[in-house]
């Protein structure tokens, strides 16, 4: 192995919180198959909380050990403090990352900052316009 | 757990007859070569005995092989060695899209050193077409190196064809053959090349010894510079135990080749057939026929090729994907992409390599274990769940 | 009969611990340490535990250890890796005259190259004056390259004093310690230099491994291009039983220095008292203190080495002359001819080298043994009638 | 050693005709210690043939190889053919020489020229001059 460290391994070979949401409440992706990593993260929001995070991730192990830490550490935190995530973070909560693969502990604070920012769109979205009610039927 | 090692074009094991020729040179004939005594003078003919198994293997005479660390540095030996020294004629290389890159990255090296390179492409066999060959070159051409198979997807170049051309426009000829000497027949006469590359640890020698065979009266310049050790053309103590087992994993490859060859290609011939008969959306990679005969190699649509690794790892089994071995990972195969695969598909790739010691119950064990592991990797896969819904329909 | 084995210089045997090491890699552990898999994994661990190993023996960080095949290799790569590196700053490079030839002749290289070479003198000691060091720097001066100690006359250089000069400079400075690195303390630290080249294979470690290590933020190029083994800095699959090897000796040798070095040396100190006592005649060469542990080195006059090296190995006793092990023989070793000896001096040199399974016994049976080889030769020697009856008053 | 023949390593080990000749009718020297190798080769001439040979070599043990087989080579010949024998043959009679020790051959050979001419350019002196008697007397 590219000297994964055991919770990299642990989070590769049993990854937490993979799939989609459906009708979630956020989307983010990163990355494109030419770079050999991207992520999928999806967000269902409650109280300002993540209630739920799923991923689907194409690439290598790294990759999928970052995007379940990602959603391990995301779940549940409020939004502000699930947006704190740093890659920084990630990277020590997996106990390290080859230095050649640090760029998807980027890849994976950028993919939920990215269903949040999505989240955070949309809700503007609902509260300037009168598609309010229509948007809150069909979330829940 | 079953342990299956599919890796042989990464490196393969060291044969017990080799191993054992060689222990002798890590105890009591511990010496050099160079030197004027018996130590050195049972050094000295340790390796003038491989130096003559060597050249038996490609039909080469003794003087013209020269020892060397690795495969990657009788390339850049070949490379820089045969350009540096024909500079006065010309400074134009031509080298093909899917040269390893210890030969491309070299001839890179040649770039920043004032020469000019061309790239000869590949169909999407990874096959270069003489043609293509002939019409790079110029005037000022010095040196073509052309691989005779490649490493990642194991299809044989037409060299013999190459060599006519080269020959007629007077251009010296490498051919990197590190994937195929010791393992098919390979001839320097039958080729009509000017300078070959081969490594040991290739066909059951150890690591730590190459050579570079040079036909008498072609010029090169040392890699190494230093001391007179083989002819002045590479300096530095010889690695006598290494070289003992390259000359003796060369016999032992001559001597035995129509045997191995005919089992290992038994062996991926199935695993070739029954792979993608078993999984769905899996492309093989390389020339139908015209490859070497240990080589079976993929690429598994929608997923990655290193988690497949991974996966494959902890249920034993040990390959590679794409140049994972040599190349920072994440980048596609510069092979797969000069073939015209896209990124994305050349992301999955999956290289197969057979070795002597392998079984049918290897096999068995790959088909088995492999289709629940593209399984899991695609249901985690974003573009495998955009593939299925773009096919039922759209979203 | 009796065998005397005084040629450390050239290569040392292997200690039995370090060959025990290396052997798991030549058989069940034979992966590529690039590999993603637990072939690969057992073998990347062995080579990042001889790294830890080397940078120990040197006081260095582990990254910046550059695994390589042999000394030459390492002085190859230092040499024109540090000056190819730095060639936007200026293209000078300064050595001192009696380098081994795998730094000198890389120096050359460079002049080739477009690169001037400034050669600074040594004492008739073979020592370098590092004002001499001084003086040669000039504003385009990117590398400087002073053995640590040279390996045919022993002398220890100055390098602290030569690396406080270079860095006020800001100019690279390498050190060829492949003479004293595991067999004296070499601190890359107190030395104070930029790169140190060592090998294996001269403190009973195998052949096919040095290294060179280079500090941190230090740029270098490649001297084998390929793949990104080694930080990138040095392609080719890992040499990894040698690597093993040379980690465990290295370890071993850090463990052991003062032993081995009292042992080495009090043969040694009788040898150059006693040699000179018993024939007349015979020049010490090298440094009368400073010089490393196991070099006894003299001229015998009026004789010539190689026919001196044949009568010892005769009588058992395995030695080298000059740089007879790297240089084409008949050339009087550049290393005395620098130090100011005559060429009919220096023809006649002869170098025993001391290692740690050298006995007390072998130094008297050389005693025993030379006086007569050297009579036997002199009768034969037109040089010798020539100053016999010179010295009786002319013919 | 570097490569040499049995036969080499036994005019090395046992050479022939070492020394020097009191009174020669003719010497040849050759070389010098800058490059590596001096010969010089003694001749005693009776009636137009090699009565004697003899040299000192410094150099080589291919040098030495040489020096002894060229004089033996030269014993008992005529002047002509003693002039005749070449590098070549010399090496040939050595059963080889490492191709870096060409030279010695070439110098074995020379130094027996040399060592020839002298006697004759002596000889045409004598035959020439008046000396004759002097020289013939000294020479015996
Ligand atoms: C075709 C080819 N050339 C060159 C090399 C370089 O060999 P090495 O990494 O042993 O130096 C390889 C290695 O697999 C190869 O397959
Ligand atoms: C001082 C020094 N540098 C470099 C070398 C070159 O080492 P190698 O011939 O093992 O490549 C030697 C070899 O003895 C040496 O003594």
């Amino acid at each position: 192995m590219p000297a994964y460290s055991a919770k990299v391994m642990d989070h590769f070979m049993n990854p937490r919180n993979v799939g989609e949401i459906e009708n979630p409440d956020g989307v983010g992706e990163v990355g494109n198959p030419v770079c050999g990593d991207m992520m999928t993260f999806y967000i269902k929001v409650q109280d300002n909380r993540l209630e739920d995070v799923k991923f689907k991730t194409f690439g290598c192990g790294a990759a999928i050990a970052v995007s379940s830490m990602v959603s391990e550490m995301a779940k549940g935190k409020t939004l502000d403090e699930a947006a704190r995530i740093t890659p920084k973070l990630v990277a020590e909560e997996l106990e390290g990352l080859p230095k050649q693969k640090f760029h998807c502990s980027n890849l994976g604070a950028q993919a939920l900052n990215k269903a949040i920012e999505d989240y955070r769109s949309k809700q503007k979205k609902v509260a300037g316009g009168k598609e309010n009610e229509r948007q809150k039927t069909r979330r829940r | 757990m079953i342990k299956v090692y599919l890796d042989n074009a990464s490196t393969t094991p060291i044969l017990p007859a080799v191993k054992e020729a060689m222990l002798p040179y890590l105890g009591e004939d511990f010496g050099n070569p160079s030197c004027i005594h018996s130590w050195g003078d049972v050094a000295r003919e340790a390796v003038e005995t491989a130096r003559e198994q060597v050249a038996q293997l490609i039909g080469g005479n003794i003087e013209e092989i020269v020892f060397t660390s690795s495969g990657t540095e009788s390339n850049n030996f070949a490379i820089k060695g045969l350009a540096l020294a024909q500079q006065n004629k010309g400074k134009h290389v031509v080298v093909s899209a899917i040269e390893h890159f210890s030969v491309l990255h070299s001839a890179k090296t040649l770039e920043k050193w004032g020469f000019e390179l061309t790239l000869v492409p590949v169909d999407k066999y990874g096959v270069v077409d003489p043609d293509d060959v002939r019409k790079s070159l110029r005037k000022d051409t010095v040196l073509v190196s052309i691989m005779h198979a490649n490493n990642e997807v194991g299809t044989l170049e037409p060299i013999r064809e190459i060599a006519r051309i080269t020959r007629e426009h007077g251009v010296v000829l490498h051919t990197d053959a590190v994937a195929t000497a010791g393992t098919v027949p390979v001839d320097i006469k039958d080729l009509g090349v000017d300078a070959l590359s081969l490594a040991g640890n290739q066909f059951y020698g150890p690591k730590g010894a190459g050579a570079l065979w040079v036909k008498r009266g072609v010029r090169i310049m040392p890699l190494l510079d230093g001391g007179v050790q083989e002819g002045g053309r590479r300096a530095g103590t010889e690695n006598v135990p290494a070289i003992v087992g390259l000359g003796k994993a060369a016999e032992l490859a001559k001597a035995d080749m129509t045997r191995r060859t005919e089992h290992i290609a038994r062996l991926r011939d199935r695993l070739l057939k029954e792979l993608p008969a078993r999984i769905e959306h899996v492309v093989v990679t390389g020339h139908p026929q015209d490859r070497i005969p240990g080589n079976a190699s993929f690429c598994i649509e929608f997923i990655e090729g290193e988690s497949m690794l991974m996966l494959l790892n902890s249920q034993g089994v040990a390959v590679t994907s794409g140049s994972a071995c040599t190349s920072r990972a994440l980048l596609a195969s510069h092979v797969l992409i000069a073939m015209g695969l896209s990124h994305e598909i050349a992301q999955g790739s999956l290289l197969f390599s057979f070795g002597i010691d392998n079984t049918s119950a290897d096999v068995e064990h790959v088909l088995e274990v492999m289709p629940p592991i593209v399984e899991r990797l695609r249901q985690m896969s974003p573009l495998y769940s955009k593939f299925i819904k773009a096919s039922k329909g759209g979203k």
